[in-house]
């Protein structure tokens, strides 16, 4: 193991959704609050946090498609949205990828399957335009498409052709890291399975890096080396797989585990599953201290006081909770 | 629940339907009065700023000047019972009627003339029709602020004597007076009011009726007057005035018997009219005219001027588009205006100047010019102002042009404004036009083409024409001026300046029974002694 | 809420300067002007005349003491109506125009809706062809042709209304039909497209689900969500509507705003022209303004912005 | 086993598309019994919601058409009953609530208007005595403040309060059968868990017999006794729930278990089952689970029927043909370890 | 019973798909369902035969006038009659049909070349690009479009050019709202995204990815943007910026015929007639094409 492929640091989001007529922002949602983390080149990192928790956001700030309010995310060490801005930023742009969650928003209706994959060779001119035809085709066969629907749209593939579609898409372009925005949760079960398949096959093969976001907890831990938790636009947990499934150390990490449905009958008639008290609150206006104090069963009164940092428990084991690193 | 629907519609349905019937209200004959309609919302109903005739019409019924016409165009005694003129004829006393009164009760005096008069005329006032009373000694002056009120020959010499003093004796100054621009004004209520003329309260006149309602681009409602000095012979209780721009829309409330009397029926229907027996057709001073610009080449030609005046077939246009029984016009004053011997017509010693539809001789001058057959002809242009009739006209004379000379004219409409201005600056080669006379002598018609004359859109200039009309204007003796008149107009028509089409008339549509109205050729209506049968 | 309502009354107002601006401009521009005349006035008169008007002043000035008149409310004298103000012509002509245009939009939303709605209800099945059909034909036709027809069909043939002009109720229904014509035929469509969508959504299947009968579902869970596009499309309709029309106000000679649209044009009667102008951009804004609130009125989730 | 609650028999429904007829359901039977939770699961477009749609009279018609079949509930055939009966039992006695609590609350009533519906139109309750057993209702499903919540509008509230709302609106007239159509897949996981419990606790304490329409196998695993698979317009396997995760008679439900990542698969490859569902507008003649089929066999081109087999279950494949020199169980076992 | 193994072919599975059919034979074979969009495109064809072929056919010129003829009612000679030139209508009304038809086309033309780039554009770069934008259409509906008509008549000369211009002046403000709100909406969707992912140019998204999913509205705005063009023209000719007389577009046929409806109603029949099949065609097929087009109705 060497540096990483992408770090992140300090990340924030902040979108503004009323300005004033002088243009002075008003009113903003903090989606994503001084996040930091790293991914190795060929590691899958899972994002998961429920819906609102700002894990989307990380992702699409990382492919470029939001610019940061505060901190950076680097790929290779050149800031990502530096090198975007500039004029070089052609060839890098490429190099990070995004697959969306809906397969039939994510892919143009009235542009062929051969011509949503052949995009990024026009754009990045990849292949020579005599090879564009072959190149196509190989890229679908890639992903287990028949190479003969090339000229088909979009709306004559079921939902997980067309997720294929996306990714031969991204594949096109050949990225080094891809970020993976919930890929599979409109998918139906035997064809997720289809999906996580191709992915992991397609990383051990070309050696692709992603960040895979997801609230569907079991996937995410069958295809990530390591998962971080989120929590209303900050990081509350971060190890590995198989670590934070056996011993979660946030107590709303180890509340959305209890949560989790096991397709087991035996299992399910004897779990306890933890209860979480109220609601998400507004990311207008997120509590102070943790932003998780509100809905947890250990808040104590430091926790509005000093927002708890993501802190090392020596094993690589993060975890951002006054419980478990008891403010110095 | 589609019936709970359907019934929701059902009542809709019937809400409407009866809403329909209800008003179904269209009396089928109308009422005891006459309603009539005289065109567009008045600018104006104050006699001394207004321009057009369907202001003058109404303050014909509203007010009356020192004299009126007569059916023959004579100035007959109104608010002057009688005139003197000094045999100069540059000095006129009028002694007014003694008893008229305005239709508040206050007595018309000369000082009421004076003032109207005087105001008219002053820079300040700013009336477009002053120009109507430079006849007045020292009128223009004052009106360019060269001199002051007290010089212009007006003076009330006392309540009833109204002298008057002229530039240049002016023949027909008698009929003049008729004009409404002439007409007087109450000073009394204007000094208080400025704005008199725009509320029917203030709004007081000395004519046979007096208004009681206005009703901004609807409608104007008179009643008769009964100060008026011959109220006896007024017999119209009501007069209902509907102001309306669109023929269309008058024709549709005339047939709906909305209207008793219409003046801008579309031609399309005179003939539908004049069957039903419900068209009436008057003379009227103007001329249809195209005005040739003399300085545009190929029309700086005389010959091809000729030419394409000869080769208009008039009757088949009037006979085809305009339909209003309109007199062919080969020369330019209309008939109608008296000649130097009373009871004389200055056209009809005048006479034709040319024939009608004379193709020959139209192939002939053409081919002379040096176009046989057009060809070689350069582009020509014929502009007209938007108006269906003018393009129908324009449409059959291009036609006529093109298979009897073999000329090619192309068409172009502008709007109102643009042509007035196109047409003036003499931006243009051949303009649709049309001239109404403002009073009664051929000159209303005649000094139009004098050099630098501001209507002279031709661009005429000819040293022996204006030699003449000058002549015309400077001398009472109506011998002399005839005689020039008739030898100004013939070097006009010889010149070709202009291809006269047809003499206007006044068309009417109104209703059997509408009767004892009476119009002059300048067009005004007279419903004084109007009444229904 | 109150910030941006100032926002927005800022960049009206500037919008509303642009046009005056470029309105003044243009008018200028085109040749002739409200003295311009078939028999030419001579020299010294146009003199007078425009020295009483204060046309002889240099135009920026004109422009400057427009813009000192217009702030004090004043919109100017007329130059072609004699003694009378734009301000009075405005108040004279708008409520005229207004009333007709009341009854028009009030008829054309009282069969429009329903007729949509009864397109949407039977798709594909006769009573929607029917109605596509007459609204296909109703925006075919343009209204001065349906006027025309209106005016011959009950004035001239069956003899039941006036023909024209202005007065008593019976003389609203042929203008009033003649105008409501078109945006009926588009509000039917609009309804109609816009209540296919809505019947699709999930919440009328729960509606569906509950036992509510059909009626009511289109009354109370349809309509409201389908009428959005509908008052999106009735805030300019009316502000044009209510300002009058210039081919139905000539046709039945109804002394309404209408009219003055186009004839001040015609006329060049320059303050005529810059104030319907901006009375009627005015009216647009007040109208979109209007929509907006009817949009929070209609749709709880729409909040005023800047509120929580 | 209690007398049927409802009985389906040969249920066939059709849409009329432009592109053809698809045959969305092709002969679904089964039986409910009352007081029971059923899990029906299957990909989309298999006919989950299409069943319950049709059950509840709320096919969209057109292009829905219900060519065939019956549906007894309470002696009466649901399929053969008038526009106006049929609504008078839905939301009454028949009940449903939808995947998303977003969509099918309207977005411009208050939830007091639309809890009170069923009420005013099923048991012609006055406007406050609707509101008052709202509000009861919504204390049933966990909502305290009701008075307060009925004058809201849905955007105002969480999603997982809008699907208690859901939940309290379907109950509002005791149906004696309530679907579930998807009722947590909109919802994050700890929500998902309070929902999977409220209905736990009201099927316990209302005694409604429960058909929960899920693709999520966990979710069968938490709530359901019974399970029906369906496939491609068919109840392909019916089992109770332990037997079914258990020991699967249809390749098809095998797969389904398979492609779910388990602990002790941790890392592993997961069994996808290969291809896709078939398009119902053209169903294939035989099995038409054939080309996605480990097991697939000559047989196969002929379209099985539904086996009964032991202990109330129902397979649709040969493997469960007497004749069939494979038992089911034992190719399934060894076929899913492979 | 043959229990022996069978393995799945690929025809087994070619055969679950539907046939494929491209998106233009989709739709065309969608259209072709849709009667009243079949009867629109008839319509549209037949009238633009009669504007192509008619004046060809005709004995009579557009222009030929017999006075004497004039006002006729429709007979063997003059099977739509004659009007108040005694020309015949029905020549006149197959030609107007050329000016009519091309004022239609060059109107389309304009709708998209400005009205669907402008709102492109404005809708793509949002913000205070878009402010600009739109608040300068909304400066253009304020101002009296009369205006800019009398201006550019002064300027140029009267033809068809003129009226081309001027709509080109005025013509496209709805299309471009329409756009830009339909862009406004599409710019978040995932499609979109990706492509900026891929970093493509904003000519390329414009172009390539939101126009083309606006089709369906642009199509419904551009069927209703035709028929009113043929108005305006009408109007504009009134004003005198049309085709110069005695050439005549259905408008200003109609405009004639109105005048003289009460006795002559067939000289207002056959444009009104001929203008009300063409805004018919093109709303049916217009209707029909949007349907046919919008890709949500394909899944």
């Amino acid at each position: 193991m060497n540096r990483p492929l992408v770090e992140v640091h300090n990340l924030s989001k902040h979108f503004v959704i009323y300005r004033s007529w002088s243009g002075r922002p008003l009113k903003t949602v903090q989606a994503v609050d001084d996040v930091s983390f790293f991914i190795m080149p060929g590691e899958t990192l899972g994002l998961v946090g429920e819906t609102g928790c700002g894990k989307s956001t990380v992702g699409r700030t990382l492919v470029g498609l939001y610019e940061p309010t505060a901190g950076a995310a680097l790929l290779e060490g050149r800031d990502i949205h530096a090198t975007l801005r500039s004029k070089e930023q052609s060839d890098f742009r490429r190099r990070l990828q995004i697959i969306f969650q809906d397969p039939y928003a994510s892919l143009d209706p009235r542009m062929t399957v051969g011509d949503i994959v052949g995009e990024p060779l026009d754009i990045h001119q990849l292949v020579a335009p005599s090879q564009r035809r072959e190149r196509i085709q190989e890229l679908l066969l890639q992903v287990g498409l028949d190479p003969e629907h090339a000229a088909r749209y979009p709306h004559e593939f079921s939902g997980g052709q067309r997720q294929r579609v996306g990714i031969a898409r991204a594949l096109a372009a050949q990225p080094d890291f891809i970020v993976c925005d919930e890929p599979i949760s409109a998918l139906d079960v035997s064809i997720q399975a289809q999906i996580i398949n191709l992915m992991q096959d397609l990383q051990q093969s070309i050696g692709l890096t992603y960040l895979f976001i997801a609230h569907d907890l079991s996937m995410v831990r069958h295809l990530s080396h390591r998962i971080a938790v989120m929590y209303l636009g900050s990081l509350v947990e971060l190890a590995d797989s198989a670590a934070l499934f056996s011993e979660p150390q946030h107590p709303y990490s180890q509340a959305l585990l209890s949560a989790i449905p096991l397709p087991d009958p035996k299992v399910e008639a004897t779990r306890e599953r933890i209860f979480m008290p109220g609601e998400v609150p507004s990311p207008i206006n997120p509590p102070s201290g943790c932003r998780f104090r509100t809905r947890c069963s250990h808040a104590m009164p430091i926790c509005a006081e000093n927002t708890p940092q993501l802190l090392d428990d020596g094993t690589g084991h993060h975890t951002a909770c006054h419980l478990v690193h008891p403010a110095t | 629940m589609s019936r709970k629907q359907a019934t929701a519609l059902a009542v809709i349905l019937f809400l409407m339907l009866s809403a329909l019937t209800l008003s179904g209200c269209g009396s089928k004959s109308g009422p005891k009065y006459l309603r009539v309609s005289v065109g567009a919302e008045p600018e104006t109903l104050d006699p001394r700023k207004s321009t057009g005739i369907p202001e003058s019409t109404v303050q014909a019924q509203l007010f009356e000047g020192l004299t009126t016409l007569d059916a023959t165009n004579k100035p007959l005694p109104a608010m002057a019972e009688r005139w003197e003129i000094s045999p100069d004829g540059l000095r006129y006393k009028f002694f007014l009627r003694p008893g008229v009164k305005w239709s508040n009760g206050d007595p018309v005096t000369a000082y009421d003339f004076e003032y109207s008069w005087k105001t008219t005329l002053s820079p300040e006032f700013g009336a477009k029709y002053s120009y109507q009373l430079f006849y007045l000694k020292n009128g223009e002056a004052y009106n360019k602020g060269l001199t002051t009120a007290d010089q212009v020959g007006v003076k009330a010499l006392d309540d009833r004597t109204l002298e008057v003093v002229l530039e240049k004796p002016t023949a027909y100054f008698l009929s003049l007076t008729s004009f409404h621009t002439l007409y007087p004004v109450p000073r009394r209520i204007v000094e208080a009011n400025p704005k008199w003329a725009a509320e029917p309260k203030t709004l007081i006149g000395n004519g046979p009726f007096k208004i009681t309602n206005w009703v901004h681009n609807s409608r104007i409602e008179l009643v008769k007057n009964d100060q008026y000095w011959d109220a006896a012979k007024v017999k119209m209780p009501k007069l209902d005035i509907i102001l309306t721009e669109s023929s269309s829309t008058e024709i549709a409330m005339f047939d709906n018997n909305q209207i008793d009397m219409g003046e801008n029926a579309p031609p399309a229907e005179y003939p539908r009219l004049k069957k039903e027996g419900r068209l009436q057709i008057s003379p009227y001073l103007g001329t249809y005219f195209f005005a040739f610009n003399v300085e545009k080449t190929p029309l700086d030609n005389p010959k091809v001027r000729q030419a394409l005046s000869l080769a208009i077939d008039r009757q088949a246009i009037i006979t085809n588009v305009v339909k209003g029984e309109q007199r062919v016009a080969l020369a330019w004053v209309p008939p109608g205006l008296v000649d130097a011997t009373p009871g004389s017509d200055f056209r009809t010693i005048g006479g034709d100047y040319f024939k009608d539809a004379n193709f020959e001789i139209a192939k002939k001058l053409l081919a002379e010019a040096g176009y046989p057959e057009g060809k070689g002809l350069p582009a020509i242009e014929l502009i007209y102002n938007t108006h269906d009739v003018h393009k129908a006209i324009a449409e059959a004379v291009q036609e006529m042009w093109r298979k009897t000379l073999g000329v090619n004219v192309r068409l172009a409409n502008q709007e109102w404004k643009v042509f007035i201005n196109t047409r003036s600056k003499g931006a243009y080669q051949i303009a649709r036009h049309g001239w109404i006379g403002d009073y009664a002598d051929p000159m209303t018609f005649l000094d139009m083409f004098e050099t630098g004359s501001g209507n002279n859109d031709s661009q005429y200039k000819n040293p022996r024409y204006d030699t003449l009309i000058r002549l015309a204007k400077s001398t009472g003796n109506q011998e002399i001026r005839m005689k020039a008149m008739h030898e100004a107009e013939r070097l006009l028509m010889d010149d070709a300046v202009i291809a006269p089409l047809y003499f206007y008339t006044r068309v009417t549509m109104v209703k059997p029974n509408v009767k004892g109205y009476h119009r002059s050729v300048l067009g005004h209506v007279y419903f004084k002694e109007a009444y229904l049968e | 809420m109150f910030k941006s309502i100032v926002g927005r009354i800022l960049s009206m107002l500037l919008v509303l300067w642009v046009i005056i601006t470029v309105t003044f401009v243009l008018m200028h521009a085109i040749p002739g002007g409200p003295f311009t005349a078939e028999k030419a006035l001579p020299e010294a008169v146009m003199k007078n005349i425009e020295a009483r008007y204060r046309l002889n002043d240099p135009l920026p000035k004109q422009y400057a003491d427009y813009w000192a008149n217009l702030l004090r409310g004043d919109l100017g004298p007329s130059f072609k109506y004699e003694s009378r103000s734009v301000n009075e012509i405005i108040a004279e002509g708008f409520p005229v125009s207004a009333e007709l245009g009341l009854v028009a939009v009030t008829l054309s939303v009282l069969i429009g809706i329903p007729a949509g709605m009864a397109g949407a209800l039977y798709q594909n099945r006769w009573p929607d062809h029917l109605v596509m059909l007459l609204a296909t034909v109703g925006i075919s036709v343009p209204s001065f042709i349906l006027a025309t027809l209106l005016i011959f069909c009950f004035a001239l043939w069956l003899r039941i209304l006036p023909a024209a002009m202005w007065g008593s109720p019976e003389y609203v229904i042929l203008p009033a039909l003649a105008l409501a014509g078109m945006p009926t035929a588009f509000i039917a469509r609009l309804t109609r497209s816009s209540m296919l969508e809505v019947l699709a959504q999930d919440y009328i299947r729960t509606a569906r689900a509950k036992g509510i009968a059909p009626f009511t579902i289109l009354w109370r869970h349809a309509l409201k969500n389908a009428l959005l596009p509908v008052v999106t499309y009735l805030g300019p309709m009316i502000a044009a509507i209510f300002t009058g029309s210039f081919v139905i106000e000539s046709i039945f000679a109804i002394p309404g705003l209408g009219r003055h649209f186009v004839t001040s044009i015609y006329n060049r009667d320059y303050t005529v022209i810059l104030g319907i102008t901006v009375f009627y951009s005015a009216l647009l804004v007040l109208m979109n303004f209007l929509v907006d609130l009817a949009y929070l009125w209609l749709d709880p989730r729409i909040k005023p912005e800047g509120e929580d | 086993m209690q007398p049927a609650l409802l009985t389906v028999n040969n249920l066939h429904v059709h849409f009329r598309t432009y592109a053809g007829t698809v045959q969305a359901l092709r002969g679904v039977d089964f039986s409910l019994a009352a007081g029971e939770i059923v899990g029906i699961v299957g990909e989309s477009g298999c006919g989950k919601t299409v069943t319950a749609s049709a059950i509840m009279g709320i096919i969209p018609s057109p292009p829905g058409q219900i060519v065939s079949g019956e549906a007894w509930f309470a002696g009466r055939d649901l399929l053969k009953l008038s526009e106006k009966e049929s609504r008078r039992l839905r939301g009454n006695k028949l009940s449903m609530i939808f995947q998303d609590p977003m969509t099918s609350l309207n977005p411009v009533l208050t939830i007091g208007t639309q809890l009170t519906e069923p009420f005013i139109e099923h048991q012609s309750l006055s406007q406050s005595e609707a509101n008052e057993r709202a509000a009861e209702l919504l204390k049933l499903v966990g909502i305290a403040d009701g008075a307060t919540r009925l004058k809201q509008y849905p955007h105002q509230l969480s999603g997982g309060m809008r699907q208690r709302v859901m939940i309290a609106m379907s109950l509002a007239c005791n149906p004696s059968l309530l679907f579930a159509d998807e009722p947590t897949t909109a919802l994050d996981v700890t929500v998902q868990a309070q929902i999977l419990d409220l209905l736990k606790r009201l099927n316990r304490e209302l005694n409604t017999t429960l058909v929960l329409i899920t693709h999520d196998l966990g979710v069968v695993a938490s709530l359901c006794q019974r399970v029906l698979v369906m496939y491609a317009g068919q109840i392909v396997e019916s089992a109770p729930v332990h037997n079914l995760f258990a020991e699967p008679l249809h390749p098809y439900s095998l797969g389904l278990l398979q492609s779910v990542p388990r602990p002790d698969f941790q890392g592993k490859r997961l069994l996808a089952i290969d291809g896709h569902p078939p398009d119902l507008l053209i169903p294939p003649s035989g099995c038409t689970f054939l080309p996605r089929c480990r097991f697939a066999m000559q047989a196969c081109l002929e379209a099985p029927p539904l086996f009964d087999l032991a202990e109330n279950r129902q397979s649709r494949c040969w493997l469960n043909h007497p004749d069939s020199p494979h038992d089911a169980r034992v190719a399934l076992a060894i076929g899913g370890v492979r | 019973m043959d229990f022996s193994p069978l393995k799945p072919t690929a025809e087994m599975l070619q055969k679950q798909t539907r046939p494929h059919l491209g998106f233009r034979q989709d739709a065309w074979l969608r259209l072709k369902k849709n009667r009243a969009a079949l009867a629109g495109l008839s319509i549209i064809v037949f009238i633009s035969l009669l504007a192509v072929f008619g004046p060809m056919i005709s004995p009579y010129s557009y222009s030929d006038q017999t006075l004497a003829n004039a006002n006729q009612p429709p007979s063997a000679a003059h099977w739509f009659g004659t009007d108040n030139l005694g020309r015949d209508l029905a020549t006149r009304v197959c030609y107007g049909a050329r000016i009519s038809l091309a004022i239609g086309i060059v109107a389309s033309l304009i709708n998209l070349g400005i009205g669907v780039l402008y709102g492109g554009i404005s809708g793509y770069f949002g913000g205070r690009i878009d402010s600009v934008m739109m608040r300068i259409v909304d400066i253009l509906y304020g101002i009296p479009l009369l205006l800019y008509v009398i201006l550019l008549m002064v300027v140029l000369k009267p033809g068809l050019l003129n009226v081309f211009i001027a709509l080109g002046l005025v013509y496209w403000l709805r299309m471009a709202r329409i756009v830009r709100a339909q862009v406004l909406g599409l710019k978040e969707l995932e499609f979109v995204l990706a492509a900026r992912v891929l970093g493509a140019s904003p000519r390329r998204l414009i172009f390539g990815h939101l126009l083309p999913n606006s089709l369906g509205p642009i199509i419904v705005t551009l069927t209703l943007s035709i028929p009113e063009a043929i108005f305006i023209e009408a109007f504009l000719s009134f004003i005198g910026l049309g085709v110069s007389a005695p050439m005549a577009s259905w408008g200003v046929l109609a405009s004639e015929g109105v005048v003289t409806l009460r006795s002559y109603p067939f000289q207002l029949l056959w444009p009104a007639v001929a203008i009300s099949l063409t805004m018919l065609g093109f709303n049916f097929l217009g209707d029909g094409l949007r349907d046919a087009l919008d890709p949500r109705m394909r899944r």
